[in-house]
């Protein structure tokens, strides 16, 4: 009864690795993430940051393979009077593990096609953190604080 | 009935990827591709293709009009600077236009804004030398 | 390997009863649909049909809890050159339950407040089934088969 | 820290309501309200709160503009068949304008689209009677 951000998730989405479910699953993410109060520009970068995610793990971890699971869970903390919404989400999967120092995107001031999906979800989460999984599959564990109302632009946050 | 029994690689199921609906104008001898929604692992081959044949095409100057595409992720970055490649090998002028505010904060992020040229409507990247 | 509608759902979403996640769920469900070919109008009346279910659940099944289970189950199949798309979606629960005699809207003549998801959900979706789970919850299937293209609005599709 | 803490009934954690964001404005003494956003299950309490101060307020005639409403499922229509009872009882006439057609077409599937006075814009809706 005593739920914490430790227990089981909010939100928790089991899907096949076929791409044509990720406009499906970021839609998901933008929904929640704007009822829990996160700004229209914060909505779109988680739902960028988890499409980027699903997408390296059905191509990089399944190499394409459109029938294997991946797991999403969410945990969301809606605002209040002392802090900004608070969302977390792990996404999990049954791939060839790597290590962390395999993880990296291209250099950004060598313009060519790819490795840019890790410096995007970098950039607009607050917290990106991957593990292996026990006994296989990696962990992706994301976290973002919407920013406070005066820290965020001027534009109100629009219906996704 | 399935789209996930589709056989295409021994031992494992492949991906069919999704055909993104892309408008062909042809405008002063320019080429002028209007792709429709959202860009991304499903979409980027078939938009790939599209790009591809219009820069082969034979026409100077390719202009990408991405004002009806409001999500694009890295799989759509890929694509362009991959076609922006293919461009100046070509011969060809590539330009992007009509980029939605959520769009070019992608190519920001990714440092792009400055690699491709970016104009702001259809007209400007026609009459842009 | 050989995968079938009756085998592990495509997109399985566990969620809790809490009110604030119907809207990402049915933007889930909104951008399935449209990547597998449903028409405009289609997407949202399937989207409608599961906000319609999931608030039932909650308000009847539920009595407003909002840190029950409830899981979405989603299973889909493209359209191909002799068949339109196809939805199946299941919904289920824990809670509380009903005889189908149990689940009537009110007679649509009468306008008071209420009474009225049953009757969208029926309308909307070509096949509804409620039955009872074992050892308790109900499991709601319903399923629909987007219309070809000469029955469907002239409108074109648009992005969700 | 989560939503989900919060203890309203014994025993049980009771959901907590969004705040639906709805303009009020008052036009030639009519009061218009401009509710913005989905009406779902988790944000009509807020929206009943508002038509029904609206409605108790004494204005002659509350006109709800939905065009900025998308998207309303079954308990936006039962505030709304509430708040014509109550609106008939105290005398005040109640219309609606600017419905979206996903949302009219959930008007039409509960058949209410009779049961309400719609007017196509807020400028016609003032000026029927
Ligand atoms: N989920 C993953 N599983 C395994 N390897 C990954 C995963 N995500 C990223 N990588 C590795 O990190 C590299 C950089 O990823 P990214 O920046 O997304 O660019 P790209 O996917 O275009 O290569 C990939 O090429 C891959 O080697
Ligand atoms: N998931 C459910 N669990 C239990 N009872 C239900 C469920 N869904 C519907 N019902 C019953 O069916 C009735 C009609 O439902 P509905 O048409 O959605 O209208 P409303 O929810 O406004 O009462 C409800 O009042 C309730 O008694």
């Amino acid at each position: 009864m005593n739920q914490t951000m430790g227990d089981q998730p909010h939100i928790r989405v089991e899907l096949l690795s076929d791409p044509n479910y990720l406009a499906g699953v970021r839609q998901l993410i933008a929904g929640v993430t704007q009822r829990i109060g996160f700004d229209e520009k914060s909505c779109s970068q988680v739902a960028l940051a988890v499409d980027e995610a699903l997408a390296n793990v059905i191509r990089h971890g399944y190499s394409r393979a459109c029938d294997r699971p991946i797991w999403v869970s969410v945990w969301t903390v809606p605002a209040n009077d002392e802090a900004g919404a608070y969302l977390r989400v792990v996404i999990e999967d049954e791939a060839r593990q790597v290590d962390t120092c395999d993880l990296q995107g291209r250099d950004l001031d060598d313009p060519k096609p790819g490795g840019l999906g890790l410096h995007i979800i970098r950039e607009v989460m607050d917290e990106v953190e991957y593990t292996k999984r026990s006994p296989r599959g990696m962990r992706l564990t994301m976290t973002k604080h919407a920013p406070r109302a005066d820290e965020s632009a001027p534009d109100a946050p629009k219906e996704g | 009935m399935n789209r996930h029994r589709t056989l295409r690689k021994k031992g494992e199921f492949q991906m069919q990827d999704a055909a993104l609906p892309v408008r062909i104008d042809s405008l002063d001898g320019v080429t002028v591709l209007v792709p429709r929604g959202d860009i991304d692992m499903s979409r980027a081959p078939s938009f790939r293709e599209h790009v591809r044949r219009a820069i082969n095409a034979g026409a100077p100057k390719v202009v990408i009009d991405l004002s009806e595409v409001e999500y694009m992720d890295s799989s759509g970055l890929a694509t362009l600077v991959e076609a922006m490649r293919n461009a100046k090998q070509a011969s060809v002028a590539l330009m992007l236009c009509g980029l939605h505010q959520k769009v070019l904060a992608i190519f920001e992020i990714a440092r792009l804004h400055q690699f491709f040229k970016i104009e702001a409507t259809v007209e400007d990247a026609i009459a842009a030398s």
